[in-house]
């Protein structure tokens, strides 16, 4: 399948976007004007698009600590204001969770992102119950859950694909596999570096993708939820990506497979090439994008300084509901 | 707290009336758990709503303790009402970040835009030679915990009052269920009826001393004070049904009263209930108190299987009396 | 490969000792006389006594809660006094655990026997850790753990295949398949009827054993812990029987199925079949082994209610080591 | 106790040296945990030993905190001495029922023929923005469960001798580690020693009021102390270093010397450790007490991200000055 010019240049500037947000937030935390810990996506940008795309804000999601780009995109695309993703990342009394949440916490159900949980692996189980509810409900719609292929390890992982499997839910794992879970190579880690081979025993169809071809992960992503609209229950995708950040302390990985998935690999690149090469766009026409993009997260980045602090008050508030 | 004329039903038949009548009032609620269906659940607590309901909403899942609750709170973050049942509370430690890291905090870390309103129904207690892990009190795991709720009842009306109080209700609720209490009968109200969450009751009233309880230890409670009024000692007992957050105006209204105070726990000592019961006494009543305020609880042990052991180490009403005696010296 | 008649009828004998056990104790459970709840493992003597054979006592097996009979075999075959198994069911000071642990928790290190835990596949994670000892200290030998199909819902049987196949540890798992989680069918569970397909995406060897054929099962327990032994890793056994006891409130499974296990699929029957076609030994000659390891069962009975009850105040010794 | 000259040495690097003094002297040592190896752990603590004893005794794991635990248990069965790391003492709950059910009650169920001489390292505490998720402070989830050892360091010294103790002590441990104290500098004896398990430590003497405190809460403790002393008010410090079983004498016997307590913990006030201690010196100095037993501990919420938040709900040096001032009034 060929993807439309337009889409695939909509896609480019959704890419383009997650990575202007996640260097943007990177240079503000290195400032310090980030608390907590940061985790960035970048590297991810096609395979992050590439869900983003096809979710729609009654559709649910729970994003994984790289997944920023597709809140905002997301809260961008459903409620026009993608910065207060940014501004809950500062800890603002505009953010998403008026900085309740943070990084690992942003959530908001209007656009069908349902959270982070920052304990890897625990909403493969709570991704069950809102799957279930839409099955029950007849609704058909398709709840999301992105993991990283170190989140694999946990025990959850099995008990929420055999109940997915077993109740036929309208459930869409996203598996990102960047190859590590921070230093622990997905092969070292694993039975098996394909984490196909994990979930082919549950009987839902497993498909590995290219995580960094727009166009490929597109497509996939299409099927996988065109599939589970239908009523087929639920459907395993294996993105094969790459992370381009190291640990906390620095790269750890060799040389050549930095180099390797840094230039070749490179989504943004591979989908310039794609553009250029199919239209009469030129490369000054998506440097163009570009500029536009990052002026826009510049903004988003200013609207998040430039917000209040949450009233410390508000800290006792919504422990219980009601009380 | 609308009810009608009262029946004799045993603590089972009034949990599964409330079931049944949410089940009925509400088309979000709806069950899961093991064996709940066609069996009707280790206890008989769900029998015939299977065949009433379907099975789409009284499922039966795998011995998948993490899933049941992640499937719950996330199908309450959509709207639904889950029963969950964990047929033991001892197994309860399997979804322990489930219930803790997700349904207490959820509400609270979104800022308010989801709420988890679950109950997870499970049967805790010892007594029964059930040994180590089919015995145990559970509450103390979760007193530490904010946003979870705890509740407790002692009676079959409270029973079916609080189970459809905590369906209603939207907090993620751990209901405990003494298997001690499931034969007991008392006087039951028909129809729908809430039992307020929050709110403890007064077992029975007296001026002397104070005893707080929960669950099993409310009936040993007031065994001993039967006793003890023969030996001219008026014992009040107060019921606290809800643990977390628990009802401090009632208690501490009562030791005010009665200058004396017995906080009555079937858990281990250390660290549980009692001490919590204990150290808010301590603070709100210090100049109220005639006595220390005294911890009846289990030994600090595991809980053994040879029933001479375990009645060792748990504490029934001569422990009980034993430690009115103490406070009233 | 065919057994040598010997080591057929002494495997027969074991059966035989694991279904009087089980009756004998059923008997005085009725009667009041056995705390708590009980679990049987009639039905299910093949496979039993097939695993029971192969361990030694250096080896270490975790029994689930129906092995009775294993624990019993293991105590009288090293100790001498399977008596003592009896005892702590009646949670007497002279069983094996001196009545603290009774049916779900009777261990015994001296003869491999490391206890059930009840709550059910949390030993699943405990199984690796005995394994790593051997490896580590390059000792021969195999952690064994019995886990029923229902059991495979948990968590930790994702964590611990997968654990134990990046480790290749000397784990055999032997998943006795008997059809039902309590009222659960397997196959409405779990993802697939047979637990192997759950199983081989970890990529150890996985097979499905007749686990009411002595013969059959004897010989593929044998293969799989000479795999271990030999440094191979894990390997996973899926024995496929029938309990014959129902629910506690009685049977649930169609009558035709009830019929079909006890009658033409009872282990026992087909052991002596088997032992009757290929030897001298007679009907008669079998019978009286029955009556005699019933004899001795009664013995063990009777010593049981002779014990002594523990004293009251050993329940609060050994919370802590040493304190 | 033996110990040479002390250097000065912050508290990770002393974890460190206790860790590679161990896996020297005994060959039953190893490690397990994630990101252990190569990289040192998350915050560093393992640094170094991977290169120097080889992954088989260094060993990283995938995320699956249950079989972390369950493996450490099973090898400590055999006689092992494994010293686990859960990153963020906030994933225990995946392993809480490895640790509660099994860990804890393994030696007593099998009537003392096994033992699960494990430890638990994990990093715990808040106040760096750190979410709900990775700053929680757990020892409240295990203060009901008997059979678990909760060791609770507040100085390098300590962090060194008590991480000592544990490996070498026979019980199941879980080790908490405060983030807030890792970069703290201290000196630290070289070499080999002990600091003995449930034995408190008075961190400061005085005569008017008792605070008892744990891990950073001790310093907030030993601040409050020096700005009161201006005030005239002398505060003893008592550092409960093992959490449970604790060290109930040292804390009564220095209650009973002021007659007023305040006891301070980073945790949510309601049913955590400071209402066992409390309990306990109610029950215990009911007639040594000039005043009520007062709770300086953490709010009763989940913790906020924004660390405005945070702040508002975490207790320091401020809150402890305003409970000694009120238990003085
Ligand atoms: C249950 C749990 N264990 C450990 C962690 C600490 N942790 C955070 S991210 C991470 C690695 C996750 O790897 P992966 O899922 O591959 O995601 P990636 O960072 O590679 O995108 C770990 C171990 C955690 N948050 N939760
Ligand atoms: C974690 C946990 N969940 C539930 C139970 C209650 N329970 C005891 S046995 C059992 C069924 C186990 O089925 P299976 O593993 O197939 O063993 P079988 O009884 O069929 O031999 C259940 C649900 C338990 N003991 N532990
Ligand atoms: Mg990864
Ligand atoms: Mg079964």
């Amino acid at each position: 399948m060929k993807l439309d010019i337009e889409t695939l240049v909509d896609l480019y500037r959704d890419m383009v976007l997650i990575r202007a947000f996640e260097f943007g937030l990177e240079r503000e935390f290195k400032k310090g004007n980030v608390p907590g810990m940061l985790h960035t996506g970048v590297g991810q940008e096609a395979t992050q698009a590439a869900l983003a795309a096809h979710l729609t804000a009654t559709d649910a999601f729970f994003p994984d600590h790289r997944c920023h780009g597709i809140n905002a995109l997301a809260q961008e695309k459903y409620q026009g204001d993608g910065e207060r993703i940014m501004a809950e990342l500062f800890g603002r009394a505009t953010g998403v969770c008026s900085g309740k949440g943070g990084s690992l916490h942003s959530a908001n159900p209007k656009v069908g992102n349902f959270g982070d949980n920052a304990v890897e692996g625990s909403y493969m189980a709570t991704v069950l119950g809102v799957a279930l509810a839409y099955q029950m409900r007849g609704q058909p719609n398709v709840a999301c859950c992105i993991i990283g292929d170190g989140t694999v390890g946990r025990g959850e992982f099995h008990e929420s694909l055999n109940m997915a499997a077993i109740w036929k839910l309208p459930v869409l794992y996203a598996c990102v596999n960047n190859g590590y879970a921070i230093s622990m190579p997905v092969g070292k880690g694993h039975a098996s570096p394909d984490i196909v081979d994990l979930a082919r025993g549950y009987g839902m169809p497993c498909v590995i993708v290219d995580g960094n071809d727009i166009e490929l992960a597109y497509a996939e992503v299409q099927k996988a939820i065109e599939y589970i609209r239908a009523g087929n229950g639920p459907y395993f995708l294996e993105f094969k990506t790459w992370r381009w950040q190291g640990l906390f302390s620095g790269e750890f990985r060799p040389p050549e497979e930095v180099k390797y998935w840094k230039e070749e690999r490179d989504p943004m690149r591979l989908a310039r090439e794609k553009i250029v090469a199919n239209s009469a766009m030129t490369a000054e026409d998506l440097k163009r994008i570009e500029a536009e993009v990052k002026a826009e997260i510049d903004q988003w980045i200013n609207f998040a300084k430039g917000s209040p602090m949450p009233d410390p008050a508000k800290a006792t508030a919504d422990v219980y509901v009601g009380w | 707290m609308t009810q009608t004329s009262a029946r004799t039903r045993t603590f089972v038949q009034a949990l599964n009336e409330a079931l049944d009548i949410a089940m009925e009032r509400d088309p979000n609620v709806y069950m899961l758990g093991e064996d709940i269906g066609e069996m009707g659940g280790d206890f008989g607590v769900t029998r015939g709503l299977w065949a009433k309901y379907g099975e789409a909403r009284v499922r039966d899942t795998p011995l998948s303790e993490a899933a049941i609750i992640g499937a719950s709170v996330g199908s309450a973050m959509m709207g639904m009402r889950p029963v969950a049942e964990i047929m033991f509370a001892d197994f309860i430690g399997e979804c322990y970040d489930q219930l803790v890291n997700n349904a207490a905090k959820m509400h609270y870390m979104f800022d308010g835009q989801f709420k988890a309103p679950i109950v997870v129904r499970t049967a805790c207690g010892g007594g029964f030679g059930g040994g180590p892990h089919h015995s145990q009190s559970v509450e103390g795991w979760f007193l530490n915990v904010p946003g979870i709720v705890l509740v407790a009842p002692a009676t079959p009306a409270d029973a079916k009052g609080l189970l459809l109080a905590s369906i209603e209700n939207d907090n993620p609720i751990i209901f405990l269920e003494h298997k001690a209490l499931y034969r007991v009968k008392g006087d039951v109200p028909e129809g729908h009826y809430t039992t307020p969450l929050r709110r403890a009751a007064i077992a029975r009233q007296g001026k002397d001393v104070t005893v707080v309880a929960t669950m099993k230890m409310v009936h040993e409670a007031l065994a001993a004070a039967t006793e003890l009024e023969k030996e001219g000692i008026d014992v009040e007992v107060v019921d606290l049904r809800t643990i977390r957050p628990y009802d401090a105006e009632t208690v501490l209204e009562s030791v005010r009263k009665t200058g004396r105070a017995v906080v009555a726990s079937e858990a281990p000592k250390i660290g549980g209930l009692a001490a919590e019961l204990s150290a808010t006494i301590g603070e709100e009543c210090f100049h109220d108190l005639k006595a220390p305020v005294l911890r009846v609880a289990g030994l600090d042990t595991p809980i053994p299987f040879s029933l001479v052991l375990e009645k060792y180490i748990l504490p029934g009403k001569e422990q009980v009396i034993a430690g009115i005696c103490s406070v009233m010296k």
